[in-house]
C-alpha cells in the first residue's frame, strides 16, 4: 500500500505540475466556474497535494465537479496548471476502480444538438483513464 | 595525459571551457555563489571575450587529450566589447562545421551564451555538455598520440 | 593559344621600349617540357625565353609582394582567375598596385600534367596543344588527347573567364569555357559521407603530408611576414609532423586563415607534391560561407569587408553545426 | 628565473569544507618554478595580505598565485597587496577555487583534485606574464543624463552641484518624467507637483544644466572619460528661445482632437501644445502628425498669433555633438500594455483603468479636474476594486517575473485617497501579498485598512465581465474560502512597470548590459548598486530595478556621487591589458582593423631591416591607441600571423593553461 506521500508523488509526476510553483494568490479559485459545487477549491488541491493530503482529496466531490475547462490553467500567473492536479488525482481514483466511466461506444447515445464539442472533450477527459 | 577514469572504472572526460569575462565567468561565479553544482570535469578558462578564442586553443586542447571544448559568451547583442561575439560566432561555426567535415564528432564542440545573471543556466549548460561527453567517449580522433606516449 | 602568346609577347617588348615599365612578370620554360616557371623578365632582349601556353598555370599575384616593392613598374601577366587574387593582395594592402602595370591575359585552361601521366605516357620529348587537342610527342610515338580531358580540376570548374582587374587586357576572339562541374560538387560529396568515413578520408589524405610547405609558399592568401607554424611563440610552432595530429592542425589552421580570404585559384592543391586535395578544404569554407552569410567571392573587388570580419545580428548559431542530423 | 609563491586560502570554511587547502599548498610546491606554497584562513584579510607582503619579501617571488575565490571579487584588492611588496600588480593569478570548485563540488576528493589543477594552469599562466603599466587618460569634466525624470533631475543637480557642467537629455517636449502624472505621493501624501516642480525649475536656472528635450542620443563613442555621444535634436517646429510659453497658440489651434499623452488619452490636446502647466522648458511644440498646416500646407494659424513670432514650419532636426567624462542612465519605466490579461476586460471597459490613469482621474490637473468620475459616463463610482499583482510576479510566459515594488503601496494610497475624499464608496483590494517595506509604509497601509475601512481580500481576480454598464468581479477570498463576486463601477489594475523601450537600444550603444527584463545590470548586486559593468555608465532610477520615488532620489544622488568622483579626476589609469602589434610580423593587411570596435588601430609605414641588397624596406603595420583598445582581443583571432596579441591574456598564456589543465 502506498504512503499518501508517495501517491502525492505520483500524482505530481502523472501531472507534470510543479505545487512549489504556486505564490497562492487564489486567481484560480477566483475564476474557476464550478467553484460553489466543490467542497476543495483548486488552489487547495494545488497546496494539499504539495502537503501530501491525498486520501481526502480523493474522498472529495470536487474532482467530478471540476469541469475540466481549463480557466484556471489559462490565468494562473505562474503556470501552474491547477486543472492537470486535480484531473491527475482523477485518474487515480480511476485507476484503483480499474474501469472507464465513459466508453466510446456509449457517445452517440449522450449526444444531443445543445451539447458543445468541448463538453464531450472534457467528458472524455474526466470519466476515462 | 590526464587521469580518465575513476576508481571504479567509470570514464571521466576532460573538458575545457573558455568564458567570457563580463557574462559567462561571472555566470560560472553565480553558479558557484548559488551552489549548482556541475561535474569536476570541467575545467573553466577566463578570456576577456569570446572573440578571445583562438581556434589554436581549442585544436591543442584536443590535442592534448581534452574530450570537449565549450565556448561561453555573452548572449548576442550584448556583448561587453558590443561585437566580439558576433565575430564569435561566425568563427566558431565554420570551425565547428569544419571539424565535422573532417569527421571529427561533432557534438565534442559547443558554444553556448550564458549572460552573468545566469547561474543556473550555466550548471545546465556544463551538466549536458559534460553528459554528452561523457556518452561520446574518449576523445581519439583528434588527440595527439607523441603526448600519450611520453606519458605512458 | 600561339596567337595570344605573340600579342603578349608584343605587348611586352613595347612596354619596355616606351619605358612604361622596367619588368615583366611571365613564365619561362623549366627543365622539362611541361614545367613552366614563373620569372622577371628584366629587358626585351630577356623576353626570348618568355613562354604562354597550357602549363603556365602559376598564379603570378603573390609574386607581387616583393615585386611591388622593388624600384621601377612592373607588368604582371593575370589569368582571369589570377586577377581575384590580385585585388584580394590589393585589398589586405600587400601589394603596391601604383608600381604594377596589370595586363589581363586570356586562359582556356591549363593542363595537368598528372593525368597525362596517368594515362601511361612516358619519355615524353614535347607537347603540341592544338585547339581542343594535346597532342603529346614521347620517345614511343605520340599520343592524342582531348584537351578537356587533362585540364587541371581547378578549370573544370572555373570561376569564369572575366578578369576582376587589370589595366589592360589581351583576350582571344573566341573564348573557351571550360567549365563542367560545379565547383562543390566533391565537397558535397565528403558532407553526404558519414562522419567515420569522412575521418578515414582525410586520414589517409592528410597522412600523406610530408610538411614541405609547398600549398603555404604558393598559396597568394598564405603571406605573412612569418608563419604562426614558424613562430616559436605562437605555442604551435613545428617544422614537421611528428603525429598525425600536426597535419590535422597544420591543414585545418592554415585553411582557417584563409577563409574568408581564398579565392580558390588552386594552387595548392596542384604543387602538393603528394596530391591531397587540399582545395576542398578550403572550398568548405567557402561553401559554409556562401550557405550562411551570403555569396562572397574574395577577390572580386578591392572593398568588400571579408565574411569573418564581418557580422550580422541574425547570423546562424554555432549550434546548427552540433543540431546537425545523422550519427557523430 | 622564475620564483613563484602560491597561497591558498580557506576561506573560513568555504574553501576548507570541500578542498583539501594543504594539499593544493603540497602539490603546488611540487611544481616547477614554485619555491613558496602556505595556507591560510582569509587571505584577503589584513594578516592574510600581510602574509603575502612578507612571502614576496623574504623569497624574492617574481609572481604570486593565489587560490581563492573568484577573480572578479578579490583581483584588484590581491593586485593592491604585491603592489605594496614591490612586485608589479599583473604578476598575480587567481585560481578560483572557490565559486568554481569548492562551492559546487561536494566530494571532498573531487574538490581537492580540481583545486590542485586549477592551481597549477595559474601558475603555469603567472609564469608567462610580463609586468604592466596602465596607461593614463583624461577625463572631460562633464556628465550626460539621460532621461530627465526625477532620476535624471536629482542627479544632474546634485553633479552641478558639485560645480560640473551636466548635459540632461529628455525625448519627451519636458523634463519631470513619469512623477508629473502622479497626483500625491505615499507615505505622506505630498503633492507629486509640488514636490516635483521646483526640482524642474532648479534644474532649468542652473548654470551648470543644460537640458535637451524633445532630444534622444543617436550614438556614443569612446570611452571613460572622453565619450563623444551624438544628440538629435528634434524639431519641435517652435523656436525654443523666443517661445514665452504663452498659450495663445495652443487655444487658437483648430485641430484639436488628438490624444493628449500627458492625462494617457483620457483627454485631447491641440496640434500645438504645451504638455502641462508646469512644463519645462515651457515651450510649445507642434504634433507633426496632427497639425494641419504641416499636413496640408494650409492654416498657419499659430503663426499669426504668436507674438513672438517663434513658429517654425521648417524647423529641422539638429544634430548635436558633446563630450562627456560620464555618462548616467536614467531611462525610467513605463506600465506594461495589458492586452494579455483581457480577464480583467481593460479593452473591453473604459471603466477599468490602469493605477495610472487613476492617478490622471484624480488630479487637478487631470481631464476631470480632480473630480474621480468613471470615464464611460462621467457618474461617480460607488464601488471600486483594486486588483494587485496584474502582470508582475508572473512566471515568464505569463508576464514580468518580478515585483514591481510600488503597487502595493500606491494602491494603499489610492485607496485611502478615495476613501477620505467620497467616503460613500466602497473599495476593495484583492492582493496576494501586502508587501510594505520601507519607512512609515506599513503604517501607512495600516491607516487604509483601520482608519479608512479599505475591504483588503486576500486573493487575487479571476476575470472581469463588463455588463450593464456595471463590472462583475469574481474573485476567491482565501482566507474565508469562499469565491466573492462584487458589482463594482470601477476597476483599478495596477499594472507591471518595465523599463522603457529605449532601454535596450541605449545599452547596446554604451556597451552596458542588461538582463532579461532589459533592466540594466549594475556592477555588482550589493557593492556596486549605481555603477554599469561599463566604465564611466551609472544608474539612476528605475533603469536598473523597480524603485519607488524615495529609493530613485537616494539612487540618483548616490550615482551623482560616484559621477563626481569620476570627473573630479584629472586622469585615469586604463586597462593595461590591451592589444599590442608585434610590428616584425605584421604584415599591415586590415584585418584587424577590421573587427576593433573601438577603431583603436591605425596604420604606420615603417622601415625594417631586410636580407639582401636593399638592406630595409618600408611596411605597413598597424598600431594600437592603448587608451582607445578595451581588450576584447578580437584582433588577435582574426590576426592570422600572430602578430596581434593581448597583453595579460597572450596566446602563449592561453596555450600554457590548455596545455596545464590537459596535462
Amino acid at each position: 500500500m502506498q504512503t499518501e506521500k508517495e501517491m502525492a508523488n505520483d500524482i505530481i509526476r502523472r501531472s507534470g505540475v510543479n505545487p512549489l510553483k504556486c505564490m497562492k494568490c487564489g486567481k484560480c479559485s477566483g475564476t474557476c466556474p464550478a467553484y460553489e459545487d466543490m467542497d476543495y477549491h483548486p488552489h487547495q488541491f494545488v497546496s494539499m497535494v504539495q502537503k501530501g493530503r491525498i486520501n481526502e482529496l480523493l474522498q472529495s466531490k470536487s474532482i467530478w465537479t471540476c469541469l475540466s475547462c481549463f480557466a484556471c490553467i489559462e490565468r494562473c500567473p505562474r503556470s501552474v496548471e491547477p486543472a492537470k492536479i486535480i484531473e491527475a488525482v482523477r485518474l487515480e481514483l480511476i485507476r484503483r476502480q480499474g474501469c472507464n466511466h465513459l466508453k466510446s461506444d456509449a457517445i452517440p447515445e449522450l449526444l444531443d444538438d445543445k451539447l458543445p464539442q468541448q463538453a464531450i472533450v472534457s467528458a472524455f477527459r474526466k470519466y476515462s483513464k | 595525459m590526464p587521469v580518465k577514469t575513476t576508481e571504479n572504472g567509470e570514464f571521466k572526460p576532460l573538458i575545457v571551457a573558455f568564458c567570457c569575462n563580463w557574462c559567462s565567468y561571472a555566470g560560472a561565479d553565480l553558479a558557484g555563489t548559488s551552489r549548482l553544482s556541475y561535474p569536476a570535469d570541467v575545467k573553466i578558462i577566463r578570456v576577456p571575450c569570446s572573440c578571445r578564442v583562438n581556434p589554436l586553443f581549442i585544436l591543442r586542447a584536443f590535442q592534448r587529450g581534452a574530450d570537449g571544448v565549450i565556448i561561453c559568451g555573452c548572449h548576442p547583442g550584448d556583448c561587453h566589447y558590443t561585437t566580439g561575439n558576433y565575430y564569435a560566432r561566425r568563427r566558431m561555426t565554420l570551425l565547428f562545421s569544419m571539424l565535422d567535415y573532417l569527421g571529427i564528432e561533432r557534438k565534442r564542440t559547443r558554444v553556448e551564451w550564458v549572460s552573468a545573471a545566469e547561474g543556473v543556466r550555466f550548471s545546465e549548460v556544463m551538466n549536458d555538455f559534460a553528459k554528452h561527453i561523457t556518452e561520446l567517449g574518449e576523445n581519439k580522433k583528434l588527440e595527439d598520440l607523441r603526448c600519450k606516449k611520453s606519458l605512458d | 593559344m600561339q596567337e595570344i602568346f605573340g600579342l603578349i609577347k608584343e605587348k611586352a617588348e613595347k612596354l619596355f621600349a616606351d619605358g612604361s615599365v622596367n619588368r615583366v612578370l611571365g613564365w619561362k620554360k623549366g627543365e622539362t617540357e611541361y614545367d613552366r616557371i614563373p620569372s622577371v623578365f628584366e629587358s626585351a632582349e630577356e623576353l626570348e625565353e618568355f613562354v604562354y601556353d597550357g602549363f603556365c598555370a602559376a598564379n603570378l599575384s603573390k609574386y607581387l609582394i616583393r615585386e611591388s616593392r622593388e624600384d621601377g613598374k612592373i607588368a604582371v601577366l593575370l589569368k582571369p582567375c589570377d586577377s581575384y587574387s590580385f585585388n584580394q593582395l590589393v585589398k589586405e594592402h600587400r601589394i603596391k598596385r601604383d608600381n604594377i602595370y596589370a595586363i589581363g591575359i586570356d586562359c582556356d585552361g591549363k593542363l595537368d600534367i598528372d593525368k597525362i601521366k596517368a594515362a601511361g605516357v612516358k619519355a615524353i620529348q614535347s607537347i603540341e596543344e592544338n585547339g581542343s587537342e594535346v597532342i603529346v610527342h614521347t620517345l614511343y610515338g605520340d599520343k592524342k588527347f582531348n584537351r578537356q580531358d587533362v585540364l587541371l580540376e581547378r578549370c573544370l570548374c572555373c570561376k569564369g573567364k572575366d578578369h576582376v582587374s587589370g589595366d589592360e587586357f589581351i583576350l582571344a576572339q573566341n573564348r573557351v569555357d571550360t567549365t563542367v562541374k560545379d565547383r562543390f560538387e566533391d565537397v558535397r560529396k565528403l558532407e553526404a559521407m558519414t562522419p567515420d568515413e569522412r575521418f578515414e578520408f582525410w586520414r589517409s589524405e592528410l597522412s600523406k603530408c610530408i610538411r614541405c610547405n609547398a600549398c603555404r609558399n604558393v598559396c597568394p592568401a598564405c603571406n605573412c611576414i612569418k608563419c604562426v607554424f614558424d613562430n616559436e611563440d605562437s605555442g604551435v610552432a613545428a617544422k614537421a609532423n611528428v603525429d598525425t595530429f600536426e597535419e590535422n592542425m597544420f591543414h585545418i589552421i592554415r585553411a582557417f586563415h584563409v577563409a574568408g580570404r581564398c579565392t580558390d585559384c588552386g594552387e595548392c592543391s596542384r604543387v602538393c607534391p603528394q596530391h591531397i586535395p587540399l582545395h576542398l578544404l578550403n572550398r568548405k569554407f567557402i561553401k559554409d560561407i556562401d550557405e550562411l552569410y551570403g555569396e562572397f567571392k574574395a577577390g572580386a573587388d578591392t572593398e568588400t569587408k571579408g565574411p569573418l570580419t564581418d557580422y550580422r545580428t541574425g547570423d546562424a548559431e554555432p549550434s546548427l553545426i552540433s543540431d546537425r542530423g545523422g550519427s557523430n | 628565473m622564475h620564483r613563484i609563491g602560491v597561497f591558498v586560502c580557506w576561506c573560513g570554511t568555504n574553501i576548507a569544507a570541500t578542498v583539501d587547502v594543504k594539499a593544493v599548498a603540497e602539490a603546488a610546491r611540487k611544481e616547477p618554478g614554485v619555491v613558496f606554497a602556505t595556507d591560510y584562513q582569509y587571505m584577503c584579510s589584513e594578516a592574510g595580505q600581510a602574509l603575502i607582503r612578507q612571502a614576496i619579501k623574504d623569497n624574492a617571488l617574481t609572481g604570486v598565485v593565489i587560490c581563492s575565490c573568484s577573480p572578479r571579487m578579490h583581483e584588484a584588492t590581491f593586485r593592491k597587496t604585491v603592489q605594496a611588496a614591490g612586485l608589479n600588480p599583473y604578476m598575480l593569478e587567481i585560481a578560483n577555487i572557490r565559486e568554481q570548485c569548492s562551492w559546487i563540488h561536494k566530494d571532498i576528493k573531487e574538490g581537492t583534485e580540481k583545486a590542485i589543477i586549477l592551481a597549477r594552469t595559474a601558475i603555469a599562466k603567472v609564469m608567462l606574464n610580463k609586468p604592466l603599466t596602465a596607461g593614463e587618460s583624461a577625463v572631460t569634466k562633464r556628465a550626460l543624463v539621460i532621461g530627465g525624470g526625477i532620476a535624471g533631475i536629482q542627479s544632474a543637480l546634485d553633479i552641478a552641484e558639485a560645480g560640473y557642467e551636466v548635459d540632461i537629455v529628455e525625448k519627451q517636449p519636458t523634463i519631470g518624467g513619469k512623477m508629473t502624472q502622479i497626483d500625491k505621493t505615499f507615505p505622506t501624501l505630498d503633492c507629486a507637483a509640488c514636490i516635483l516642480t521646483p526640482k524642474m525649475v532648479d534644474a532649468a536656472q542652473n548654470e551648470k544644466i543644460k537640458i535637451f528635450s524633445y532630444s534622444q542620443v543617436e550614438e556614443v563613442k569612446g570611452f571613460v572619460g572622453s565619450f563623444k555621444a551624438k544628440i538629435r535634436k528634434k524639431a519641435r517646429f517652435v523656436d525654443e528661445n523666443l517661445c514665452t510659453g504663452c498659450g495663445d497658440c495652443t487655444s487658437k489651434c483648430p485641430s484639436k482632437k488628438n490624444k493628449n499623452e500627458f492625462n494617457l488619452g483620457l483627454d485631447n490636446r491641440p496640434a500645438i501644445y504645451i504638455p502641462f502647466a508646469q512644463a519645462v522648458p515651457k515651450v510649445a511644440v507642434i504634433d507633426a502628425e496632427a497639425c494641419i498646416k504641416k499636413k496640408t500646407g494650409k492654416c498657419g494659424l499659430c503663426e499669426k498669433v504668436c507674438s513672438a513670432g517663434a513658429i517654425k514650419y521648417d524647423q529641422q532636426d539638429e544634430i548635436i555633438e558633446r563630450e562627456y567624462g560620464a555618462i548616467v542612465v536614467a531611462t525610467g519605466f513605463n506600465p506594461i500594455k495589458l492586452d494579455k490579461y483581457d480577464e480583467y476586460a481593460y479593452s473591453q471597459s473604459p471603466d477599468v483603468v490602469t493605477s495610472l490613469e487613476l492617478e490622471r482621474l484624480m488630479n487637478a490637473a487631470g481631464p476631470t479636474q480632480g473630480t474621480l468620475l468613471r470615464p464611460s459616463d462621467g457618474t461617480h463610482p460607488h464601488t471600486i476594486v483594486f486588483i494587485q499583482c496584474v502582470g508582475s510576479r508572473c512566471d515568464d510566459a505569463r508576464g514580468k517575473s518580478y515585483c514591481s515594488k510600488i503597487c502595493c503601496m500606491y494602491t494603499a494610497k489610492h485607496a485611502m485617497l478615495i476613501r477620505e475624499k467620497y467616503p460613500d464608496t466602497d473599495v476593495h483590494v484583492f492582493y496576494i501579498d501586502v508587501r510594505t517595506p520601507g519607512k512609515n509604509f506599513d503604517e501607512f497601509y495600516r491607516r487604509a485598512v483601520e482608519q479608512y475601512g479599505v475591504d483588503y481580500i486576500k486573493g487575487m481576480v479571476g476575470k472581469v465581465i463588463p455588463h450593464d454598464g456595471k463590472l462583475l468581479v469574481q474573485g476567491s477570498d482565501l482566507i474565508s474560502n469562499e469565491q466573492v463576486k462584487i458589482d463594482a463601477d470601477m476597476v483599478v489594475l495596477a499594472a507591471a512597470i518595465e523599463p522603457d523601450p529605449t532601454a535596450r537600444s541605449v545599452a547596446t550603444m554604451l556597451t552596458a548590459s542588461i538582463d532579461t527584463n532589459d533592466f540594466f545590470t549594475e556592477a555588482h548586486p550589493k557593492l556596486r548598486p549605481v555603477e554599469s559593468p561599463t566604465a564611466g555608465v551609472f544608474l539612476s532610477g528605475v533603469c536598473q530595478g523597480p524603485k519607488d520615488i524615495p529609493e530613485t532620489v537616494a539612487q540618483a544622488s548616490a550615482c551623482a556621487a560616484k559621477v563626481i568622483g569620476l570627473l573630479a579626476k584629472d586622469k585615469l589609469l586604463s586597462n593595461p591589458c590591451v592589444a599590442r602589434a608585434d610590428e616584425s610580423l605584421c604584415s599591415g593587411c586590415s584585418v584587424c582593423q577590421n573587427v576593433c570596435p573601438y577603431g583603436a588601430i591605425t596604420y604606420e609605414d615603417r622601415e625594417f631591416r631586410i636580407p639582401g641588397p636593399k638592406r630595409s624596406e618600408i611596411r605597413r603595420v598597424a598600431q594600437v591607441n592603448e587608451a582607445v583598445c578595451q581588450g576584447c582581443g578580437a584582433c588577435t583571432v582574426a590576426c592570422p600571423s600572430g602578430a596581434m596579441d593581448l597583453k595579460g591574456f597572450s596566446t602563449k598564456q592561453i596555450m600554457a593553461e590548455v596545455d596545464a589543465i590537459c596535462r
